[in-house]
């Protein structure tokens, strides 16, 4: 067996696409069924055990289904949008780490290289242009305003998403994930073998980044309360409204991907990514942490109702941005004392 | 019109509409700048129709002018024709007729109030509210048989009794809706993200309440203290002790307020006829083929949505010459364009539902106007133009 | 005073203002309930009286009956304790009322509702469009009028027989 | 039964189309949302445009104006569409026959898959449809 193989492997099956896609509609499922749950209803039940199987057979249906493209859209754009918005999350998962097929105890990513912290911040962004130029490409009133909206509210929450996804990385001393997590596992052993003051000012602070992080991260999902740009009361599906067809599959998919790239995002950053005590393999370990991740998120976006545009930016910029600068300066001061 | 704006169109199918209507906005970026109602897109001709069919037929097509408000209309027309009969229905009649006509209030309200809900993206509270709904469509059912259009009046008194062995168990039910209705108000009155969305929004004041004739509870949520069942007793209104609530905001939140507590004050009133309802017939006979004498009535009810007014001139035929309906939302379309110009896009669907439209009532008599062409010139921006095309397709 | 002394008094007074020559019918069936007819000349003078004097501020809505002879316009008005319904003729060939619009700012969308469907013409009507009509509906064409049935309606407005095939 | 078949009934997408109904059906579909009734138990998710939908929920008489809206709602869905008429008035006009502006039913103007009768229909009734209606559609 030569290491190619081993890469191919992990690359097409796992942890990659296969294993990708399978969870990613895992995760759609647990978000749906949670979100039912709290709302006193019971969510998918009749595909597969307990409905396990709907978001497989949605995204079946919709490949199946026939492909419209508006007369009056812009072919290109509007053809390039859903393959990138698929492909762009599936890329960012690449270097999040998981498992490692060569050691069962080890959890090294697929593709890991320093720095790749901010190739996945890029990608994140990258995506609202391309949600953007998507609903401007289809030429409906609906999906220019859900775009419009869309990058209204990337102003409004990317400069937080990324001040608080650095500040792990000020304290591991680099921009690998891999390296984050590995910090992560260290500095908490020692912080169990020898608490101290500033271990634990530490711990609130990153607790405080890992809050604002999860609203970000709604607002990046563009889950309730900001699902501003896809509002469906409002402007129907916002940017989406003109997709169907294998389109809509693969928007539907990349936005699972999405999904599972910020609740993995959230457990490397702040939750100590795949590592766990021994004899659990890391996968087992990255499955429940990440689970516990979309309950999270799924539970707070059933909980409020929709913001409108402009209280949201003004929200974000009065309390959020502030709070996030505060909260990595207090690291950065934090880790001279660490 | 500017470089800046464009036109939205709201309907005729859109999610934030259960029903078909069209609204034209001029939005500037986010805001809205003017707005057109069409309506006309659930015409169905019924004046027309009445006029053609005798009094009992029309029972039935009266009552399917809306079956939100199908009880409403049904004792509208009811009191219409009896007036012209000079017919005075059995007492016991009344007091089931009102305690049908506040369980629909009820029912009404509590489904304005999820749908409001859903508009501003708080869909779990929806799904909650409708559960809760689900007590009243019960206690419907079991009162008239069917969920929705109840055909409970008919001409001269109600066409089904309410037995006194279920009273305790309306009883518990009627107490379930109020309690949950209070659980209602208190998140309504205190959950912030509603707050944000409601309080100032969609704002008319009492002079123009007034001035455009709002009417029921959206004039009521203005501070206009008008309420046919205080203004125009009928029925037996006039015995019951009930409060009329009114608002000084005039904003959604208003609404909100008015209504959820018109709801609690509903599920009193069921109670109160439940203690005081006198035993009797409960109709006088009618035959389908009866004729109705010359003369002309004019019949006032307090829907859920505010005053519904029918008018009957007869001829002395077993058919009416003339029959006209005026439903609560007409009244208030004027309204709510005042609310809506310098509005958010985003605040259009709760502005909209603010009111508690119901284009089915309205649109009776009412044709559409589609005058796309129009639209065409007054776009310039190339890319919009395109919108519009496709729009068209 | 009880609710009909008042209801009669009001009438009375309305009398008194438009004279009594002018005031072609005027009855009080029932307390709360009023029906006043003058000429269509008399119309918006009885109109400013009742809002401004009578406090009659809410217009509930207009309806146009064909009675045969002519256009009956009636506008029902309301305050507490009483709906009054001021009733005016037009005939035919000149079916021209004033518009009460300046009067009651709540009437625009009621006038424009009797101009389609019973070519009521509303004079001086700030916005009088054809906005409810559809473009392709024909002109002069108003089906609650008693001339039209609903199959001679379908006639002439799709020219064929539409719908439900009898 | 292919993979895709089997997808396409335990997936169907709803939208919901009111051609001139009285409401009461519209708040009945309305209602098979909720938690007594909950249509996502069968996958049956209500959709805003008809771009994601497959099968489109009538209800009303369709008056004069509305029939070519509706038609243009249903050129706007994707292949395979399947159309469920809900009420009496979506079936034959029910008491609006004979009203100088309506259609009579829904398939006067767009063909039907499924027809639920009632005035109107209990929520569970319009389950039922749209449920019998892809077990029967073909597969």
């Amino acid at each position: 067996m030569s290491n190619l193989a081993v890469t191919a492997i992990e690359v097409l099956i796992f942890p990659g696409i296969l294993f990708l896609t399978s969870y990613a509609l895992y995760c759609n499922w647990i978000n749906r069924k949670f979100a039912a749950r709290l709302q006193n209803r019971i969510g998918p039940l009749h595909t597969g055990w307990n409905g396990i199987l709907q978001p497989f057979a949605d995204v079946i249906k919709l490949l199946a289904n026939e492909d419209i493209t508006p007369a009056s859209a812009n072919k290109t754009l509007f053809l390039l949008t859903p393959i990138i918005i698929f492909a762009l999350p599936l890329a960012a998962l690449f270097v999040i780490p998981i498992q490692s097929l060569s050691n069962l105890w080890s959890y090294a990513p697929v593709a890991a290289f320093e720095g790749d912290l901010i190739v996945v911040l890029f990608l994140l962004t990258i995506m609202i242009l391309f949600i953007f130029l998507g609903g401007w490409s289809s030429a409906s009133r609906f999906g220019a305003v859900g775009a419009e909206r869309a990058a209204l509210m990337m102003i409004a929450y990317e400069i937080p998403l990324g001040l608080v996804a650095i500040s792990p990385a000020i304290m591991a001393g680099s921009m690998s994930l891999n390296k984050i997590v590995e910090w992560e596992v260290s500095s908490f052993a020692n912080f169990l073998a020898a608490p101290s003051l500033p271990g634990i000012l530490l711990g609130v602070t990153l607790l405080i980044g890992a809050g604002i992080y999860v609203i970000c991260l709604l607002a990046e999902l563009e889950m309730r309360p900001f699902d501003i740009s896809e509002a469906e009361t409002e402007i129907v599906h916002g940017w989406q409204v003109e997709y169907s067809g294998k389109k809509l599959a693969l928007l539907h998919l990349g936005h699972e991907f999405k999904l599972v790239l910020a609740a993995a995002l959230l457990t490397s950053l702040f939750l100590g990514g795949p590592a766990g005590p021994w004899p659990i393999p890391p996968i087992v370990w990255f499955v429940a942490k990440t689970t516990v991740c979309v309950f999270i998120l799924s539970n707070l976006s059933v909980l409020f109702a929709r913001f409108r545009i402009d209280q949201m930016l003004s929200w974000a910029w009065k309390y959020l941005v502030p709070l996030a600068v505060l909260q990595v300066m207090a690291v950065i001061v934090l880790s001279g004392v660490i | 019109m500017s470089e800046r704006e464009y036109i939205i169109p709201i309907g005729p199918q859109h999610p934030a509409l259960k029903e078909p209507e069209n609204f034209l906005f001029k939005v500037d970026g986010e805001i809205v700048v003017d707005v057109e109602p069409r309506i006309g897109y659930n015409h169905r001709g019924i004046e027309k129709a009445m006029e053609s069919r005798t009094y009992i037929q029309n029972l039935y097509i009266v009552e399917r002018v809306c079956g939100i408000c199908s009880n409403a209309h049904q004792t509208a027309y009811t009191q219409c024709v009896e007036e012209v009969l000079g017919m005075e229905i059995p007492e016991r009649s009344k007091y089931i007729r009102v305690f049908v006509q506040e369980l629909e209030r009820i029912h009404s309200h509590l489904l304005w109030l999820g749908v409001a809900a859903h508009e501003i993206g708080f869909d779990t509270l929806f799904y909650y509210i409708w559960r809760d709904r689900e007590v009243v469509m019960d206690l419907l059912e079991m009162v008239s048989g069917n969920r929705c259009n109840y055909a409970m009046p008919t001409i001269g008194g109600v066409r089904r009794d309410i037995s006194k062995e279920n009273f305790p168990m309306y009883h518990k039910m009627l107490d379930t809706l109020h309690e949950r209705t209070l659980y209602y108000l208190g998140v309504c009155a205190s959950e912030k993200t509603i707050l944000e969305r409601a309080a100032g929004v969609g704002v008319t004041s009492k002079a123009d309440a007034i001035r455009l004739s709002a009417a029921g509870p959206t004039a009521r949520a203005s501070g206009v203290e008008s309420d046919i069942r205080k203004d125009s007793p009928y029925l037996i209104y006039d015995e019951i002790p009930f409060k009329m609530y009114t608002e000084t905001g005039g904003d959604v939140l208003s609404n909100v307020l008015v209504r959820v507590n018109e709801t609690m004050e509903a599920a009193k009133i069921c109670k109160w006829v439940l203690d005081n309802i006198p035993d009797g017939p409960i109709k006088e006979k009618f035959s389908p083929m009866s004729r109705v004498p010359e003369g002309e009535a004019v019949s006032l009810v307090e829907a859920q949505r505010g005053e519904l007014i029918h008018y009957l001139q007869s001829r002395g035929e077993n058919k009416p010459y003339r029959y006209k309906i005026r439903a609560p939302t007409l009244g208030n379309i004027l309204t709510v364009i005042e609310k809506l110009k310098g509005g958010y896009i985003a605040d259009i669907p709760i502005v909209l539902a603010g009111i508690d439209p119901c284009f089915s009532c309205t649109d009776r008599m009412v044709f559409v106007d589609e005058g796309k062409d129009r639209m065409w010139d007054m776009n310039g921006d190339q890319l919009r133009r395109y919108g519009i095309r496709w729009y068209e397709k | 005073m009880s609710v009909l002394e008042e209801n009669n008094k009001t009438v009375e007074r309305l009398t008194e203002h438009i004279g009594k020559k002018d005031v072609l019918e005027a009855t009080v069936p029932r307390e709360r309930r009023a029906f006043v007819r003058v000429p269509k000349e008399r119309l918006l003078e009885a109109a400013a009286f009742l809002h401004d004097k009578e406090n009659l501020k809410h217009v509930t809505t207009i309806t146009a009956v064909d009675t045969g002879e002519d256009l009956q316009v009636i506008y029902h008005l309301r305050k507490k304790d009483l709906s009054l319904s001021l009733k005016v003729n037009t005939p035919y060939d000149d079916p021209k009322v004033p518009s009460i619009t300046g009067v009651y700012n709540g009437a625009a969308l009621y006038e424009r509702e009797v101009y389609d469907l019973m070519g009521v013409v509303p004079e001086d009507h700030p916005d009088l469009r054809r906005l409810i009509l559809a473009d392709e509906w024909p002109e002069g064409v108003f089906p609650l009028r008693k001339e039209w049935d609903v199959k001679s309606l379908r006639k002439r407005v799709d020219g064929e027989e539409w719908g439900r095939n009898e | 039964m292919s993979l895709v078949t089997w997808a396409r009934t335990r997936s169907p997408w709803l939208i919901h189309f009111n051609a001139g109904a009285c409401n009461a059906c519209d708040i009945e579909v309305v209602a098979a949302l909720t938690p007594r009734y909950d249509i996502e138990r069968f996958g049956a998710v209500i959709k805003g445009t008809p771009r994601h939908a497959d099968v489109m929920v009538v209800s009303g008489s369709v008056p004069r104006k509305i029939r070519d809206r509706l038609k243009r709602i249903y050129e706007q869905m994707p292949e395979p569409k399947f159309v469920v008429a809900v009420g009496s008035c979506a079936i034959s006009g029910g008491v609006f026959q004979d009203c100088y502006n309506v259609m009579e039913g829904v398939d006067k103007v767009i063909p039907v898959d499924a027809y639920v009768p009632g005035c109107p229909p209990k929520p569970e009734a319009i389950l039922d449809g749209v449920v019998k209606l892809l077990m029967s559609a073909g597969y």
